[in-house]
């Protein structure tokens, strides 16, 4: 088994999506164990395929990336001829998203055959796992835009009938419905970019595309517009502002879900597919410069939204979008390494969180209101200490995984002279750790508000809660690979950074200065959250929301983006449609085809009373037309 | 009666297969309803294994005209030559997948329509003459029976309606047949000037393709005339602003029909178009074929519009039927290998999902007896077979990946980009808007609360899982593997002079 | 020369007339239908010793009357239709009238007359030949006497009959004096030599026998007659006054025109496009509006009318050739046309003898109470509108084929746009019949055998030529080759 | 010169006599003056010298047709009392126009059209044996249909005018 | 001599008077006598036709006895018609007998 072969990750859970999907509910089980099987199996193949590519891996020979493609299909003869090919390509960042899907999904498997238990439809919920894994994988390793652009309509699907599982609820169908919306104005965009690109280079390779790009094969203006059509995609899927609407109301899906498609994968297939075409961007003037400001703006404004929730998920839900922002500025700074760096981690630690918030969820028989709940760790030691873990790696405290990419998204972003950047950044992290301890307290410290809750609720059972200890232990350790030493040890040519890299692999040196001023960041955000929020008391917030509630109506409302949508859509949108209609009916329709019909029918009403019955009149009629005859022709003679 | 390589009696076969069918009903007693609905079936199927044949047996890579026939008709009178009027027959890589459609489309409604129990005798003879009229159209390569076949799949459709339809069924079915015939009225004239004009004293295609391109017809002939015979098509091809008949056709038409006028009938103007316009009237192609673009982009546009806040199911599909319509007459309009590829794929796809929405929206109606969208809501509990079917379908519709409505729209979308990259973005919108009329409908629909007056809902049949399985096993195929189809339509495409790469 | 077997035919029509009125006469018990069939046999002998007619060398008898293909194919239309009628008025007249034996007698006469008119090359002929089918069917149309409208039907159409053949009379009187013959080669040759000063007097000649024919073929704005006589006479013979006097008169057109008025084309062409477009347009509107099954029909053959004349004005535009094709088609159109009036009659018949409802409403719900004349009724009504699989189709691209030249492709799109907006009335008819319930009392009823084997006879015709127009129309060509042999030298001998 | 003289004199009546026709008020009138109408195209035939049909003309017209004609007028006296009714149409001043319009066109062609012949001289004499040759040889045909015409017209004149019972 | 135009000219005076009759006179036997002139009008015409074109052929007479006969006939006809009419409807205005129109 090589690095050839690893379509099988995405074709084993594929197959499983029919099977399930098919026999499922014949099953025992419901047949659950058979998606942590395909997904285990996957797992277990992905390290095959990391093995094979470390062997086959040689920086200086540049064997950097493995691909195999097939012919697909071909329309038309001649040089024009369409053709297509469809394949894989296998690089470091492949690897890596290899990695990262195949374990969240794993223990998103686990933790739901316990979450999910004596749910309806529950074999559904596993075939659409299942389905959603595959085209995860095959967004990562396609080697062609077009396969990237299908699986990533396959994953928007996915999470469309995921977050739709309990459809009974109108919230859920309309937060499942808005998700795909959204999410397909960005595509549109990523659409029209791929086919531009195709346009300008005659192929979907994405390889080839950057080639003739950086050999200034494309026009710089058309480069850079069809550049931003591909990002506007991004920017759907990975919810950046003004995009960001539909990842907090997808919080109406499944727990599980909401930790694999919201926190680890589908969510950063934006930032995976920004850094892929990094190159491009890079020869485009000015798209980096695009993206480093559409990752800061939704850094700051998530951060600000986010301390306004009351409900767990809502927070995390904020907080992920805040963190794909960080993401988005490092890609922006030119520095993939620390994007996908902190891609990882995150993905780690946030699945930890979300995982550990269904726990409670679960523990506390579907509660996810603050204002309910508090001081559950006594009740549920695990799943409190992996959600400390977390916390503390979400707010970058070292030596947790966070610090240490948040620290590198920091360095990176020192690359954009001025350091403003780097000051808006470090404001964000604020706010980062700022909530994030403000909604661990509120959880599992501090005097329970609701007592009824805090009775009833229990630790879940071993199923869930050995995912969240997998996980926290790499939310705590996965950090350290960025060393040198680490990487190499685990077999790794080196260090993250020296692994995953654009041009130059360069080894990791840790900025004192920085890392002391992250690291001072976090602490700073943490005692504000802990003076405001100590032992669960909430007169000091309310005091604070009251000093300004013109701001905290506006945090509340998240400053009132779905209002706006909301206005837009019924407004503009479906009253242009009412036009439409009202047009298409009464002028195309009855104005324009049965109005001639009517004209016609009219004149034959009108004539047919020259037919006036009398003998007299008939032989006037012979009379005229002989008399008209006549005339018309000796006319014409003269 | 002359066959090329022993395979024209096939698409003879298939041309027969209907009329026979026909033929045999006519003469069964009315009372004997099972046997008319066994006779039916059987012969659809026969249909269906030989529209499959004919798509597979077909050589992508050889003769661009394959299974000839030639049955010299009317010959040497006064401006009739020596193959004056001849039923010549054959396949070629554009009408071998309109024949699976066909087949396809026939067999899910003929098996559908089992339950249709007023006069199924007389339902039956005028549906298989419909489908008589469709296969001939598409194999035939002379003009005048291009024109008799035209005429004869659009005649049945008044009474297919009339009698068995449900919503204003009088007017939508006049509106419907006038229009049609209208448009052929134009078509007619056009192949008169067109003999009047080439004067070879033959109807045969090929002599007078060829004619269209050495200039026997002249330059300014051909755009006189292209725009009368493309708009004639156009309005069976729902072509902006000649659809109107679309919506009230297709909510007054009974399913069978629906299926087999939206899923097959419609894709007679489109193909109409490339015989007798683009083939044709090469030049006058060229020449208008701007024009149809617009047309066509406004039509992709308006009908998604449209759609948005329609709550009738039928009227939804009717207005994004006229949206898909329009897809393909951009592909055409683009004039070059890959769109016009791409537009007959689209008539594919569009034909097969459009036919299985209609098939799960009779099922629905057949109970409900209401077609009110707002009346509906979290039918997922009580039909869930019917709800994924519907899923499928309804996302074809949008055009997502892996089904077959993606592979249509995403050929024609490379191919207007290729030459108007403006209208291509617009093509793209207009796709996202599909989205939003279509999740509109499941959420109200299928989802939400559920609605207990249906409690006593019946999910699909049987034989309408059958039909509808087969329909969504063909979306599938496409949507995943549309090779087959691209390299037969593809080599015959490029064929054309005038088509640019 | 005199040949007096050219006309053998007619001599066994005529003959046969004397022997139905004597049947009568001697066995006054016949039952009224024996009378009838023994007519259709008569007609049946006419049309088969007419067959020994077909191919033969044309023969002229004193260079008045010409018996070639052109003749023999209206003595086989004239045969079929008189066969036609008389079945259908077998039932139909039984009981409405005490004068059964002269009705068929006369049907027999009309049909002869029709074969003179079509036989005639001089005027004289000709003129007697017209007036005596229009005595035929003055009579015919006022059979019923005890009907009111049969009688007001019968006076409007002998004065206006006869209004119209006196223009008639001072054209060819014109006509005379100015080519100083009555024979068509006379008048053809003198039409050739005359100068441009006589002009006005050929024009206003023209237009006189144009009133003349116009009114015999009931073409815009000389029909008004017809729709009022079709509702007013008897069913049968409204079928025979929308076929038989239809196809005479276009028979005496064509031979006409075609022969002795060809080389003054430039002189009356318009006129006949002019009147094609009137006609075509006033038939298909005003035949939207009508309520009355036959005035319906008037008014839609009308609009036939007004296509067939189209061939006639490309017979003026074009030249030989494009004269025969026309002609061809307008020949085959004829047949498709009369094939499908009468099955459309013969069901009309039928139903009528069982209901009396002649109106458009009282159709209603036949499809249920008696689906076969509902399927014949539709059958010859999609004909009409020239939908295929029916003779109206191929017949109807035939006919607009062969009339299209440069000059006339305008009249020929009109043609076509009114055949469609012919389909819509027809369509109301059709849904009268399929679309709704038969009113409260209409139960399932049987029709007369015979009815039943004429129409299905009628509608397999229909099916047939609609099917295979070859044999047809080999047969109509061939049926106007001899009208362009002898054009031909005319034509040549024209003065520039 | 005389001939002329009484040429004029006819014509006159007849144009005269015929306007009487087809202006009196009263039908009787109206029947009275045809006689004397067609009495003056008689003698039009005469002076063309064709005696025979002058003949012709005052045989049918003056005895069977105005008989005829003065009968039916009998039969369909509409009221007896005689009571005047309008005995034109509607339409009677468009039907004077379009009258005028007609005469209009025939007389401008009648006169404006240069003849073929010499059609100033007399008329040529045309003798009985002549007529009576064309008719019966050389006009066979036509008159055997004229005869079988006459006969129809007979056989329908009387079925429809017989008087059956039940009307 | 009188030239042939004055034959003419009275035979074209007649058929107008005559046409004006058809279309103004209400009585169906005042139209019939109408139709009478105008077919008189026509004879006239082509004797005199006859007489002064072509001396040898007599043609125009011939027509003419033959256009007699007819109108004689018509007459017959027309009037058993009108008979018959005023029987049904007690009428013999043509403008009455309107049953059928439209």
């Amino acid at each position: 088994m090589g690095a050839e072969q690893a379509w099988l990750l995405a074709a084993i859970p594929a197959a499983m999506f029919f099977v399930i999907a098919l026999f499922g509910r014949y099953l025992p089980r419901q047949g659950d164990y058979l998606g942590v099987l395909a997904i285990g199996t996957s797992f277990v193949l992905s390290f095959f395929v990391l093995a094979d590519y470390l062997s086959f891996y040689d920086f200086e020979a540049g064997k950097t990336a493995v691909a195999e493609s097939i012919k697909w299909s071909t329309v038309g003869v001649g040089e024009t001829a369409f053709k297509l090919r469809m394949g894989i390509y296998i690089d470091q960042i492949t690897i890596v998203m290899f990695g990262v899907v195949t374990t969240v999904a794993l223990m998103v498997n686990v933790f739901s055959i316990g979450y999910m238990k004596g749910e309806p439809r529950y074999y559904w919920f596993f075939a659409v796992l299942q389905l959603f894994v595959a085209s995860m994988l095959m967004l990562v390793m396609a080697d062609n835009l077009l396969l990237v652009y299908i699986s990533w309509e396959l994953v928007g699907v996915c999470s469309f009938l995921l977050i739709g599982f309990y459809w009974e609820k109108r919230s859920a169908t309309e937060a499942a419905k808005k998700a795909f919306i959204t999410t397909r104005i960005g595509d549109v965009g990523l659409l029209i970019g791929i086919i531009l690109l195709w346009r300008a280079t005659g192929t979907f390779n994405i390889r080839e595309i950057i080639d003739i790009a950086e050999h200034g094969g494309i026009g710089s203006t058309y480069l850079f517009v069809s550049v931003l059509f591909v990002f506007l995609g991004c920017m759907g899927k990975s919810a950046q502002v003004p995009f960001h609407v539909w990842l907090p109301d997808a919080m109406e899906g499944p727990t599980p879900v909401s930790a694999l498609i919201h926190a680890a994968t589908m969510v950063v297939a934006g930032v995976y597919l920004t850094a892929r075409l990094l190159p491009l961007f890079e020869v485009a003037d000015g798209t980096l410069l695009i993206v480093t400001i559409v990752g800061l703006v939704t850094a700051l404004s998530t951060g600000f939204m986010a301390l306004a929730q009351t409900d767990i998920k809502k927070v995390l839900a904020y907080s992920t979008v805040g963190q794909l922002g960080f993401m988005f500025v490092a890609l922006g700074s030119g520095h993939p390494d620390a994007a996908i760096f902190h891609l990882m981690t995150h993905a780690f630690f946030k699945a930890l969180l979300f995982l550990g918030s269904g726990s409670v969820i679960h523990g506390t028989h579907h509660n996810q209101e603050m204002d309910k709940l508090g001081g559950l760790w006594k009740k549920m030691p695990i799943t409190g200490t992996t959600f400390f873990v977390g916390s503390l790696a979400l707010a970058g405290v070292a030596p947790l995984a966070g610090f240490w990419s948040k620290d590198e998204i920091l360095h990176a972003s020192q690359t954009w002279s001025g350091g403003w950047v780097l000051i808006l950044l470090g404001f964000a992290a604020v706010m980062t750790a700022f909530y994030t301890t403000r909604l661990f307290i509120r959880t599992f410290m501090g005097k329970p508000m609701d007592q009824h809750v805090y009775e009833s609720a229990q630790e879940s059972g071993f199923l869930m809660t050995a995912p969240l200890v997998v996980l926290g232990i790499l939310a705590a350790v996965s950090g350290f690979v960025i060393w040198h030493g680490v990487g190499t040890a685990i077999g790794f040519p080196g260090g993250f950074t020296e692994f995953v890299f654009l041009e130059e692999p360069e080894r990791y040196h840790i900025d004192w200065a920085l890392a002391g001023g992250s690291i001072g960041i976090a602490v700073v955000g943490i005692f504000l959250a802990a003076f405001v929020y100590w032992n669960g008391s909430l007169e000091r917030s309310t005091r604070l929301a009251r000093f300004q509630p013109g701001i905290y109506e506006l945090l509340v409302h998240k400053f009132y983006f779905d209002e706006m949508y909301q206005y837009a859509i019924d407004k503009v949108l479906l009253g242009f449609s009412f036009i439409v209609s009202w047009f298409d009916r009464y002028v195309v329709n009855d104005t324009g085809i049965d109005g001639s019909a009517q004209v016609t029918g009219y004149s034959g009403y009108v004539l047919k009373f020259l037919q006036s019955g009398r003998v007299p009149n008939y032989a006037m009629a012979i009379t005229l037309g002989v008399v008209g005859l006549a005339i018309v022709g000796l006319m014409v003679r003269a | 009666m002359t066959f090329d390589e022993g395979q024209g009696y096939i698409v003879l076969a298939t041309l027969a297969a209907p009329l026979l069918a026909a033929l045999i009903i006519l003469f069964i007693p009315s009372g004997q309803k099972m046997a008319i609905r066994f006779v039916s079936a059987f012969f659809a199927a026969v249909m269906l294994g030989l529209s499959i044949y004919i798509f597979v047996a077909y050589q992508a890579d050889g003769e661009k005209i394959q299974m000839t026939l030639k049955w010299v008709w009317v010959e040497n009178t006064a401006f009739l030559g020596k193959d004056g009027i001849t039923l010549h027959l054959a396949v070629d890589g554009i009408s071998a997948p309109m024949a699976l459609l066909t087949g396809i489309v026939a067999f899910a409604g003929t098996i559908t329509s089992w339950k249709l129990n007023y006069r199924p005798k007389d339902f039956f003879i005028l549906y298989f003459t419909l489908l008589a009229g469709v296969y001939g159209t598409f194999f035939s390569f002379d003009l005048f029976f291009f024109f008799f076949f035209y005429e004869l799949a659009v005649m049945p459709l008044y009474l297919l309606i009339g009698v068995w339809g449900s919503t204003r069924k009088e007017y939508g079915a006049l509106k419907l047949t006038m229009m049609l015939v209208g448009g052929s009225v134009l078509i007619w004239i056009g192949i008169f000037a067109v003999f009047h004009e080439a004067n070879l004293g033959t109807f045969d295609m090929q002599r007078l393709f060829a004619a269209g391109n050495d200039g026997t017809l002249s330059p300014t002939f051909q755009k006189v005339f292209f725009p009368m015979i493309c708009i004639g098509c156009g309005v069976l091809a729902a072509l902006w602003p000649f659809h109107t008949w679309s919506p009230d056709g297709h909510m007054a038409a009974p399913t069978a029909v629906s299926m087999v006028h939206a899923g097959v009938l419609m894709k007679l103007g489109a193909f109409g178009i490339i015989r007798l316009g683009i083939q044709l009237l090469p030049v006058g192609a060229e020449f208008w074929m701007p024009g149809l673009m617009v047309l066509g982009v406004i039509g992709a546009l308006y009908g998604a519009t449209a759609a948005l806040t329609q709550r009738d199911f039928k009227l939804i599909s009717g207005y994004s039927s006229v949206s898909h319509m329009g897809y393909v007459l951009m592909g055409l309009a683009t004039m070059n290998q890959i769109g016009i590829t791409g537009a007959v794929l689209q008539m594919f796809s569009h034909g097969v999902m459009t036919a299985l929405v209609f098939l799960l929206i009779g099922a629905l109606y057949d109970q409900a007896h209401t077609r009110d969208m707002k009346d509906f809501g979290g039918l997922t509990k009580v039909m869930p077979v019917w709800v994924v079917f519907y899923t499928v379908a309804g996302l074809a519709n949008v055009g997502l990946p892996g089904l077959s409505g993606f592979t249509a729209e995403f050929h024609i979308f490379v191919g207007t980009f290729r030459a108007y990259p403006v209208f291509g973005a617009l093509a793209i919108v207009a796709a996202a808007l599909a989205a939003g009329y279509m999740l509109r409908m499941f959420a109200i629909v299928f989802f939400g609360p559920f609605n207990i007056r249906w409690k006593d809902l019946k999910d699909l049949t049987p034989l309408e899982t059958m039909a509808g399985g087969l329909l969504i096993a063909s979306i599938v195929l496409m949507g995943v593997w549309w090779a087959p189809f691209t390299d037969r339509i593809g080599q015959t495409v490029a064929a054309i002079p005038g088509v640019i790469g | 020369m005199r040949d007096y077997t050219v006309f053998v035919p007619e001599y066994i029509a005529a003959g046969w007339a004397v022997l139905v009125i004597a049947v009568e006469l001697f066995f006054p018990r016949v039952r009224r239908d024996g009378l009838a069939y023994l007519t259709a046999l008569g007609a049946l002998v006419w049309g088969i010793s007419a067959l020994f007619f077909i191919g033969k060398t044309p023969q002229s008898f004193q260079g008045l009357i010409e018996s070639d293909n052109f003749t023999t194919y209206f003595r086989l239309l004239a045969a079929g239709i008189v066969a036609a009628v008389s079945i259908m008025s077998a039932s139909y007249m039984r009981g409405r009238t005490k004068a059964a034996a002269e009705y068929y007698g006369l049907l027999l006469i009309a049909g002869c007359a029709t074969v003179y008119m079509a036989a005639a090359r001089e005027l004289i002929t000709a003129y007697i030949s017209l007036e005596l089918l229009s005595f035929c069917l003055y009579i015919l149309v006022g059979y019923l006497k005890r009907d009111a409208r049969s009688s007001e039907a019968a006076l409007k159409y002998i004065l206006l009959g006869a209004f119209s053949s006196a223009m008639f009379l001072y054209g060819m009187s014109l006509l005379y004096g100015l080519t100083g013959s009555t024979t068509y080669d006379g008048i053809s040759a003198g039409l050739a030599a005359r100068g441009s000063s006589t002009d006005a007097g050929i024009v206003v000649a023209f237009v006189l026998i144009l009133a003349g024919v116009g009114f015999k073929v009931s073409a815009a704005p000389f029909h008004m007659w017809a729709p009022d006589a079709y509702e007013g006479a008897p069913m049968p013979i409204t079928a025979f006054l929308s076929t038989l006097s239809k196809a005479a008169g276009f028979a005496l057109i064509l031979r006409l025109f075609s022969v002795a008025l060809v080389v003054d084309a430039v002189e009356w062409r318009w006129a006949f496009a002019i009147l094609a477009a009137v006609t075509m347009t006033a038939g298909n509107l005003i035949a939207i509006q009508q309520t009355n099954l036959k005035r319906l029909v008037a008014y839609s053959s009308i609009g036939q009318v007004g296509y067939m004349l189209i061939t006639i004005a490309a017979i003026g535009y074009g030249d030989e050739t494009v004269g025969l094709n026309a002609t061809s088609g307008l020949l085959i159109h004829l047949i498709g046309y009369v094939v499908s009036t009468l099955a459309l009659f013969t069901a009309l018949t039928a139903y009528y003898n069982k209901t009396g409802k002649d109106t458009v409403e009282g159709l209603r719900g036949l499809a249920e109470t008696q689906p076969f004349l509902a399927l014949v009724i539709t059958v010859s009504l999609f004909s009409f509108a020239g939908l295929p699989f029916f003779a109206g189709f191929a017949t109807k691209v035939f006919l607009f084929q062969g009339a299209t030249t440069n000059e006339l492709l305008w009249l020929v799109g009109l043609a076509v746009l009114n055949s469609f907006i012919s389909l819509y009335y027809y369509l109301m008819v059709i849904r009268q019949m399929y679309l709704f319930d038969p009113v409260a009392g209409m139960t399932r009823f049987k029709i007369s055998p015979v009815l039943w084997v004429l129409s299905a006879g009628l509608m397999f015709g229909i099916l047939f030529i609609g099917i295979y127009p070859g044999p047809a129309f080999k047969a109509a060509e061939n049926a106007a080759k001899p009208l362009f042999q002898q054009a031909e030298a005319a034509s040549a001998a024209r003065v520039p | 010169m005389a001939t002329e003289v009484l040429w004029w004199i006819f014509a006159a009546a007849t144009v005269v006599l015929s306007t009487g026709v087809v202006f009196s008020r009263s039908v009787i009138h109206s029947a009275i003056f045809l006689i004397g109408g067609l009495a003056g195209v008689g003698a039009m035939y005469v002076f063309l010298t064709v005696d025979f049909l002058a003949l012709v003309q005052f045989l049918i017209y003056g005895g069977a047709v105005t008989v005829l004609i003065l009968l039916a007028l009998m039969l369909t006296r509409s009221d007896p009392s005689g009571a005047k009714e309008s005995v034109n149409g509607s339409q009677a001043p468009f039907a004077a126009l379009a009258g005028v319009m007609l005469m209009a066109i025939l007389v401008s062609v009648a006169v404006a059209v240069k003849w073929p012949g010499d059609v100033d001289n007399a008329p040529s004499i045309i003798s009985l044996e002549a007529i009576s040759k064309a008719l019966f040889v050389d006009y066979g045909p036509p008159f055997v249909l004229a005869s079988v015409l006459l006969l129809v017209a007979l056989v329908g004149a009387i079925i429809l005018a017989r008087q059956d019972e039940g009307d | 001599m009188v030239p042939l135009e004055n034959y003419l000219v009275l035979s074209a005076i007649l058929f107008s008077l005559g046409v004006y009759g058809v279309l103004a006179r209400r009585s169906a036997v005042l139209v019939l006598m109408s139709v009478e002139l105008m077919l008189n009008a026509v004879s006239l015409n082509f004797v005199a036709f006859a007489a002064y074109l072509d001396p040898e052929k007599i043609t125009g007479a011939i027509f003419a006895v033959f256009v007699i006969t007819v109108a004689a006939a018509e007459v017959g006809l027309a009037l058993a018609i009108v008979i018959r009419l005023f029987r049904n409807r007690a009428t013999s205005n043509v403008d009455e007998a309107a049953l059928m129109k439209w």
